[in-house]
């Protein structure tokens, strides 16, 4: 059961009030039809499915209804932090596989 | 009988409050404060179950969650609950238990008989090698095993009682209020924090209530009094006796089930019988103690052998010794204590056997002191009995407790009490993702590291005093709650003399051919099982749980893991670190599945969302349609009338008159901004940019993937003001889908979203008579045809009320939606009705709705779309917006190589061959009615409905290329083998020219 | 006839009881309005404080209060203002003509809410039930409102001064609540008011 | 290697059952071998069996870097089916189902494949329409379905609360009384000891930490037993198939979720059938044990951590307890969670790569199970020819750029 913090409310919450939205920063292409295929369907479809940190998008669907990003650890749920929509997160691995 | 086993005075028993119970239909007597098991043994009663797989005569063997054996079916009827331990059970007045297995009962079995004879073709995995011919037989062999397994009975009836939860939170979670558990509660909750100490037993003590030691010169089950009420009567600290922490979720979240009113009866007097505390917790303390381990020698099983602490319990705790001749095995000091209290009691202490070598300290020298004889080198390596223990086979074993290395001799007894040392009760703290750890210097495993905020104390890290408890108890109750340490605690001499490591007791024979020795009761699990699953190759500790189901009983192998674990472990030559150890999952103790279903069920399984009108519809006898959490009038039957007569009705009512439905529960979004066209732009197909005020527009919105998501319309307030609808069953997910875009892509475009589906009401009226009985009731706006169009909306006042009037039609006549603020929905829908009454006006519901809006071959999104249709594939190319600048969310999806195919399946309209006929919704179209099985399909019928106006059945369904397909047949072939056979046709079946929405 | 109905208003009232441990009371046809600026924008701030007589709250999940308004903070740029039964069209009016020219959302949603009050000497129990939002008087001080679950609906959730809650609900949900309500308050008693 | 029968049952119980062979040999690994399968499931093993004996390929290894089919094979809740939707899905499956009769005999291991039926619940109308529409599709496929009244349900189920009255009340179910359950663990042993009989390495606790790739083709892979050379690596790691394909540098489109599932104490046999309901999001059978089998909703978060949220069980229990108001007084013995592998159309992919020799079987979601010998008889297909069997064609990694997708949400939903 996760224990979230919203960085609009600045309060930890339950996850009752939440839904997740999957990886986060996904940026729509600016000219999909300059894209092939193959680059639109890894748009469309693909994702970042690491096993360890992962920057992921929820959404306090009962709270502020606002959208924001947190970095947290798929294997031992541990939530680093949170971040607002177009902040950067602070806590990355670099050289971990995707 | 009278209670033989109950001793005269002592324990915490009520002796002047006696409680009748029935075992197996007898009657009985025991006390307040009993068990079902102290009662059980206090009586003398010795056979309560059979095992699982041979039948065996099964005793009690523990004194709490531990217990393998005595699996009860309790109460009877609608009542009844299977499976709770003897152990767990508090008696109360009328409790009436019977045996789980055993037939004719358990105390005498034929199939005691199947399990002799039949046993030694059984070892684990036996069925995994046979049952497999022919093919045909399993079903039946299957049917026998299914009646042989299983322990209790479900009740056949609905559960009386009702379960509920509360959310709690707090600073300190102490878990278990046995000595550590108490002092870690008294020290977080004197520093002021909020403070929430939960433990399974009726009342805080643990160990300290059956233990004859003294804390601080206090006598130990004195103290536990004082620290508990010192607990209840402070603010800040929930006393929760009676529950048990069942699970440890991730971050310091933790399930916990109270029984609030087992101890009284079957069922609750009123209010909830058991309740969920959903706790979330800054800190969690775990003090939840440690479980003996067994020892695993031959015929172990029989009834009579038990945990010598849980002997000593029922002896100091209830007042009960559940034997007149002990002896005790033991590979600590454990066992000393034990023999000492029987012989206190004034039972005869046949001997101690201890298998170490040289043991010595103050227990040996008190039990030496007290006459009792010990055997120190030795080892009970077989009992010997029928339906219970008569004599235990003593012999001298080697130091390292290998083998046996002397003649056996025979010691008449009735109780063997086996003490193997300490499991710490690991469990929670595995639950959220961490492995326990082997620790050689205890001969146990302890918690893992974890990144839980979380503190250890007592037993559960090996520290196995009284003192070492509380004091551990306090310095992380006070590390928990952030302050210092206020207390010290001393009880006197606690040395012990260290214990030996004892997994297998050793035998004459070897593992394979000595009588049964258990590991694990329940499941029937031996040493010779586990050592077979070894030989034959089931090498990983999980592998040796799953052939020979060790550890998969209702106990998780509370008792049996680790002795199972050291047995493959030896096998393998391994160390118990490198076998390791199967991983607990929730739930500690099983959990009642009412209990976690809560109150959300019944009517508050799903909430019922209602429009304002939804009390006239009531009273109207409208039949509902759930739609998403909607209730929504289905048709509204009169009196002998079929649906299909009730639809013809309300049908036609539109067609030649004026029919209304409420169309409150489409989804209504309010959008302002400057930017607001601009987003819908981005967000619909086609283009808004030239949709003027007063102006409706019909959108198709589509996820990027190109596929219809949900479609509505959309009309102008003003430049920079716009009300979207959804579908009623998309509206949730249509304004998350618009604050996404908005928030996390677009945050530069101007706009804001905010629901206004609860806010207005809307009343959709249609028919020819639309206009006039909107004529009725509104002056203020112009309602000709000329000046108020179709696809215009106007502000006027209806019945006296500020409304928005759309001229928009799902029903292809001429039809007004009044929309007014919901709380006067009712009263307009009732001020209509009453205008409409001398046109006829007929309210109709959504499958009304439905054939009108097919009949004109408008499309349900999530009816005739399923997420696999595009715009064009529903024939909508012409609200795809072709010269629209940004590439709207969806259409680079429209180029892909199979999306750009033209002979995808396409939605077309479907007109029966049979007029009379009303093709099934579902059915498959095929080109080819005669082609063997499997058939090439086509597509398939979406919606399908008798049209009363038109004469004859119509359809829409998808048709693989039915676009290029006009006129020609398709069949339908259907299950009770009749084919059907439509012609594909444009979807559009009454008035083709859309003249009639347009007068 | 009259032409309004609460969406509470058709409830079948639960028997009486000699000891309501809760007493429910719907704070019926207050005006509900939704209001979305910018609160780094001066000009929005001082035109809404100018209109309401009280500045907008900035702060997560707080509220303010004057004699005609009472103010919740939803999000960084939404608020939420209950104001007496029909000043919801006056205010809505003042504001936007004070906001002319800005990037403002002002949302009318009397009729899509109500207002429903709680209290008794159970409450702390039912709240338990209820949410999952942690009801304490450490974290759930007067005067805070906070937006939460409520039972398997959302609620606006705002402390007053005597310790009861005032709960925004959805109209559309308003029954479902009610009848969860009643369930949780069974064993102590409902009162309706 | 000896077989098994209640003869050999006999005779070993003369000599105390202490002479049964392994069931498996434990290899050293080779320096090469012409196939290695990554992931020693369910899948993976009846990979190697199908290479094996169809293929005449027995140069193989499966290495597994915990022990045999201890992933989703051991976590799920057993159902087999084959009653989806759209024609390339169903006739999958349906080529499992064929493959599980019959499984038993030609393993000469008894998975206790029980063909008691399994049924759908309707709730709504939408439910219903898709109920008829898919056993429609079904029959004309050849695949044993059909259409349930609620009384129909009832006189299958007894116990099961038909009333009308209720939130959601049933309205009816499709039901394919060939489907039923099988002994999970037994499906993983089974096909291990086949393929160990056919000469196929099982290479237990061997972590393969990195695919080498060369000029765009394998040559093998990096394990913590050291570098084991292949011409052909055949991944079937489920859960962890985006930790696989992120070694080769491949994308997949998959999200890893939890799947929670739990069980209730044994009790007497109350339930003979497999009832589902996508709707409520509850499903349950009774294992031969006794233990009421329970499927729980997926979590909503990716997670590698084989545990999810507890309000998914509580949702799940709510709903069980409407469907079988009995049940409310039995209790969950124990709770669980999988690593389940997702794909955007609910869909496995079984493909090659644009690594030459790298092969990919995953994405099978909450659905992976009941497919297991089809799987392996399609993969090994594919793998052997380099080039897929017609049945796998479909479930072709290009299908996200072209857009081919074949969306199962409806049929496969939570419930499996």
């Amino acid at each position: 059961m996760l224990h979230i913090y919203c960085p609009y409310c600045e309060e930890l919450r339950e996850e009752e009030e939440f839904s997740y939205s999957g990886e986060a920063h996904i940026a729509r292409p600016t000219d999909p039809e300059a894209l092939t295929d193959a680059e639109w369907g890894d748009y469309v479809f693909f994702r970042k499915n690491p096993r360890g940190l992962h920057h992921e998008m929820w959404n306090h669907a009962a709270g502020c209804r606002r959208y924001f990003n947190a970095t947290r650890d798929t294997q031992s749920y541990e939530i680093h932090e949170t971040y607002k929509m177009g902040e950067k997160p602070s806590v990355t691995s670099q050289g971990a596989a995707q | 009988m009278s209670q033989v086993n109950r001793l005269q005075q002592g324990g915490r028993v009520d002796r002047s409050k006696p409680l009748t119970f029935t075992w197996n239909g007898k009657q009985f007597q025991g006390y307040q404060g009993d068990t079902l098991a102290s009662a059980m043994l206090a009586n003398g009663i010795k056979v309560v179950g059979r095992s699982f797989k041979y039948s065996r005569p099964r005793g009690i063997f523990g004194h709490g969650a531990e217990e393998a054996n005595a699996l009860m079916q309790l109460g009877v009827g609608k009542e009844t609950i299977p499976n709770p331990r003897a152990t767990q059970v508090e008696l109360f007045n009328g409790l009436e238990a019977s045996a789980t297995n055993g037939w004719p009962n358990s105390d005498f079995d034929l199939m005691e008989w199947v399990g002799k004879i039949g046993g030694k073709m059984m070892p684990p995995g036996f069925y995994y090698k046979t049952f497999m011919w022919p093919e045909k037989m399993w079903m039946t062999y299957e049917k026998f095993i299914r009646k042989a397994a299983g322990y209790g009975k479900a009740s056949l009836e609905a559960d009386p009682d009702i379960y509920d939860k509360l959310n709690r939170h707090c600073d300190v979670m102490v878990v278990g209020a046995g000595p550590a558990g108490l002092a870690a509660a008294l020290e977080a909750g004197r520093a002021g924090k909020r403070v929430i100490l939960a433990d399974e037993q009726n009342e805080f003590g643990g160990s300290l209530l059956a233990s004859k030691q003294s804390v601080n010169g206090q006598p130990a089950a004195e103290w536990a009094e004082a620290a508990a009420a010192e607990l209840a009567a402070m603010d800040n600290v929930v006393c929760l006796p009676r529950t048990t922490v069942f699970g440890y979720y991730d971050q310091n979240f933790l399930g916990a089930l109270e029984r609030r009113t087992d101890h009284e009866g079957m069922t609750a007097p009123s209010g909830s019988r058991q309740r969920i505390h959903r706790i979330r917790a800054h800190q969690v303390v775990l003090a939840t103690g440690a479980i003996e381990r067994p020892l695993v020698f031959a015929n172990n099983d029989l009834p009579g052998v038990m945990l010598s602490g849980s002997v000593a319990t029922y002896v100091n705790r209830f007042g009960v010794v559940p034997g007149n001749r002990a002896v005790v095995m033991t590979t600590n000091d454990s066992g000393y204590q034990t023999a000492l209290d029987i012989h206190a009691a004034g039972r005869t202490v046949v001997a101690i056997v201890d298998t170490r070598h040289n043991p010595e300290g103050r227990l040996l020298d008190a039990a030496r002191a007290a006459g009792i004889t010990v055997k120190t080198g030795h080892a009970v390596i077989e009992a010997k009995g029928g339906k219970q223990v008569t004599d235990a086979l003593v012999a001298p074993i080697d130091a390292a407790g290998d083998s046996v290395t002397g003649k056996p001799v025979s010691m008449s007894c009735d109780l063997i009490a086996v003490a193997g040392g300490w499991s710490p009760v690991v469990h929670l703290s595995c639950h959220t993702g961490s492995r326990p750890q082997w620790n050689d210097d205890i001969a146990a495993f302890v918690p893992g590291p974890s990144i839980q905020k979380q503190h250890l104390a007592g037993a559960i890290i090996g520290e196995y005093t009284t003192a070492g408890a509380l004091n551990m108890g306090a310095a992380m109750g006070a590390e928990a709650a952030g302050a210092e340490a206020g207390s010290n605690y001393d009880c006197g001499d606690e040395s012990v003399c260290p214990a030996q490591p004892m997994y297998l007791v050793p035998h004459t024979k070897s593992v394979m051919r000595a009588p049964k020795q258990f590991v694990d009761f329940q499941n029937d699990v031996t040493a010779a099982g586990i050592t077979l699953a070894n030989n034959e190759g089931f090498e990983s500790i999980e592998h040796v749980k799953r052939y020979t189901a060790m550890g998969f009983g209702t106990d998780q192998g509370k008792t049996g893991n680790i002795n199972g674990m050291a047995i493959t472990a030896k096998n393998l030559g391994k160390t118990i670190a490198e076998t390791g150890t199967t991983i607990f999952r929730p739930a500690y103790t099983p959990v009642t599945f009412g209990a976690l279903g809560g109150r959300d069920i019944g009517d508050l399984l799903d909430p019922a969302r209602h429009t304002a009108m939804h009390p006239w519809h009531v009273e109207n006898g409208a039949l509902f349609e759930n739609v998403g959490q909607w209730k929504r009038p289905w048709y509204y039957p009169k009196a002998g009338e079929t649906m299909q007569d009730t639809l013809n009705r309300e049908c036609m009512a539109v067609r030649n008159s004026v029919g209304m439905v409420d169309a409150s529960t489409l989804g209504k979004i309010d959008i302002q901004g400057k930017d607001a066209r601009e987003f819908l732009n981005r967000v619909y197909t086609n283009a808004f940019s030239k949709l003027a005020p007063g102006k409706c527009r019909y959108g198709l919105m589509l996820k990027e993937d190109g596929m219809v998501f949900d479609d509505g319309v959309t009309a102008c307030i003003n430049d920079n003001h716009f009300v979207m609808t959804t579908t009623s069953g998309g509206a949730a997910a249509v304004m998350s889908w618009l604050e996404m875009w908005s928030q996390t892509e677009w945050p530069e475009l101007e706009v804001y979203f905010t629901s206004v589906t609860d806010h207005w009401a809307t009343c959709s009226f249609s028919g020819p008579n639309a206009r006039k009985v909107l004529a009725k009731l509104c002056d203020d706006v112009d309602l000709s045809a000329d000046a108020f169009k179709f696809m215009d909306w106007r502000e006027g006042t209806v019945a006296g009320i500020k409304a928005r009037i759309f001229r928009i039609s799902f029903t292809g006549e001429l039809a007004y939606e009044v929309n007014v603020p919901a709380n006067q929905g009712l009263y307009m829908w009732q001020k209509i009705m009453a205008a409409g009454e001398e046109f006829g006006i007929t309210p109709y519901g959504t499958e009304t709705m439905h054939v009108l809006r097919a009949e004109k071959g408008y499309i349900i999104v999530g009816q005739d779309t399923d997420g696999s249709l595009t715009p064009q594939d529903c024939g909508m190319d012409w609200i795809v917006g072709k010269k629209k600048e940004f590439s709207f969310l969806g259409k680079r999806s429209f180029t892909r190589p199979d999306t750009a195919r033209t002979d995808r399946k396409h939605l077309v309209g479907l007109k029966p061959i049979d007029p009379t006929v009303v093709i099934p919704e579902g059915s498959q179209a095929v080109a080819d009615p005669n082609q063997p099985i499997p058939m090439d399909m086509l597509g398939h019928v979406t919606s399908s409905y008798w049209s009363e106006c038109l004469g004859h059945g119509i359809a829409m369904g998808t048709v693989k290329n039915g676009f290029n397909m006009m006129g020609e047949t398709v069949y339908f072939p259907q299950a009770d083998g009749r084919v059907l056979a439509a012609e594909i046709v444009s979807p559009v079946f009454y008035d083709a020219k859309g003249e009639r929405h347009h007068d | 006839m009259t032409s309004l109905h609460s969406p509470l208003a058709h409830v079948e009232l639960p028997e009486a009881h000699a000891h309501a441990g809760v007493t429910l009371r719907e704070d019926k046809f207050r005006g509900h309005l939704n209001l979305r600026g910018n609160p780094q924008d001066e000009a929005f701030t001082s035109a809404a404080e100018k209109v309401l007589g009280v500045a907008l709250p900035t702060a997560p999940n707080s509220a303010v209060e004057n004699d005609a308004v009472r103010v919740y903070w939803l999000c960084p740029n939404e608020w939420l203002l209950l104001v007496a039964e029909g000043a919801e069209g006056q205010t809505e009016a003042d504001l936007r003509a004070a906001m002319e020219g800005q990037h403002i959302a002002v949302t009318d949603l009397s009729s899509g809410q109500t207002l429903i009050n709680l209290s008794g000497e159970n409450l702390p129990e039912v709240m338990m039930k209820s949410t999952v939002y942690d009801c304490h008087e450490s974290n759930f001080p007067v005067g805070k409102a906070v937006q939460t679950t409520f039972a398997k609906a959302g609620a606006t959730i705002y402390k007053c001064a005597d310790g009861s809650y005032d709960l925004v609900i959805r109209r559309s949900f308003a029954d479902y609540i009610f009848l969860w309500l009643k369930d949780a308050c069974a064993e102590y008693g409902l009162a309706v008011q | 290697m000896k077989k098994y029968s209640g003869f050999s049952l006999f005779k070993h119980s003369l000599s105390h059952h202490e002479n049964w062979q392994k069931t498996w040999r434990s290899p050293r690994p080779k320096q090469s071998y012409d196939v290695i399968i990554v992931g020693g499931g369910g899948h993976g093993l009846a990979t190697a069996y199908y290479l094996a004996k169809e293929h005449g390929i027995t140069n193989v290894a499966v290495l597994e870097k915990g022990y045999l089919g201890g992933g989703n094979t051991a976590r799920n809740t057993t159902i087999v089916r084959s009653n989806y939707l759209w024609d390339e899905a169903s006739k999958l499956y349906d080529h499992a189902l064929d493959l599980w009769y019959g499984l038993s005999q030609d393993l000469n291991y008894n998975v206790m494949f029980s063909s008691r039926g399994v049924m759908n619940l309707g709730h709504n109308l939408q439910d219903m329409r898709d109920i008829e529409r898919r056993v429609n599709a079904n029959r004309l496929n050849g695949i044993d379905a059909a259409v349930l009244t609620t009384k129909e349900v009832k006189d299958i189920v007894p116990i099961i609360n038909d009333s009308q009255d209720i939130r959601y009340p049933i309205l009816g179910a499709s039901w394919q009384k060939t489907g039923g359950v099988a002994r999970h663990d037994a499906v993983a042993w089974g096909f291990a000891r086949g393929a160990d009989q056919l000469g196929v390495d099982l290479i237990q606790q061997c972590e393969v930490t990195d695919i080498v790739v060369e000029q765009g083709a394998v040559t093998g892979v990096q394990t913590n037993q050291g570098f084991i050379g292949a011409k052909k690596v055949a991944c079937v790691t489920a859960g962890n198939s985006g930790v696989m394909a992120a070694m080769a540098g491949i994308r997949l489109p998959l999200e890893s979720h939890p799947l929670q599932a739990l069980v209730s104490e044994p009790i007497k046999p109350i339930i003979d059938t497999v009832v589902m309901s996508n709707a409520v999001h509850a499903y349950v059978s009774q294992s031969d044990k006794g233990d009421l089998v329970i499927g729980a909703g997926i979590d909503s978060y990716n997670g590698y951590g084989q545990r999810g949220s507890l309000h998914v069980v509580e949702h799940t229990l709510s709903a069980i307890c409407e469907l079988f108001p009995m049940f409310s007084r039995v209790r969950m013995n124990r709770a669980w969670g999988g690593i389940v592998d997702t794909c955007p159309d609910a869909c496995p992919i079984i493909s090659k790569t644009h690594v030459d020799g790298l092969y990919f079987n995953c994405g099978w979601g909450t659905g992976g199970f009941k497919a297991t010998p089809g799987s392996g008889h399609v993969f090994a297909h594919t793998v052997a020819h380099d080039d897929p069997h017609p049945l796998a064609k479909p479930f072709n990694i290009d299908r996200f750029n072209t857009g081919h997708l074949i969306d199962e949400h409806g049929a496969a939903g939570v419930a499996h």
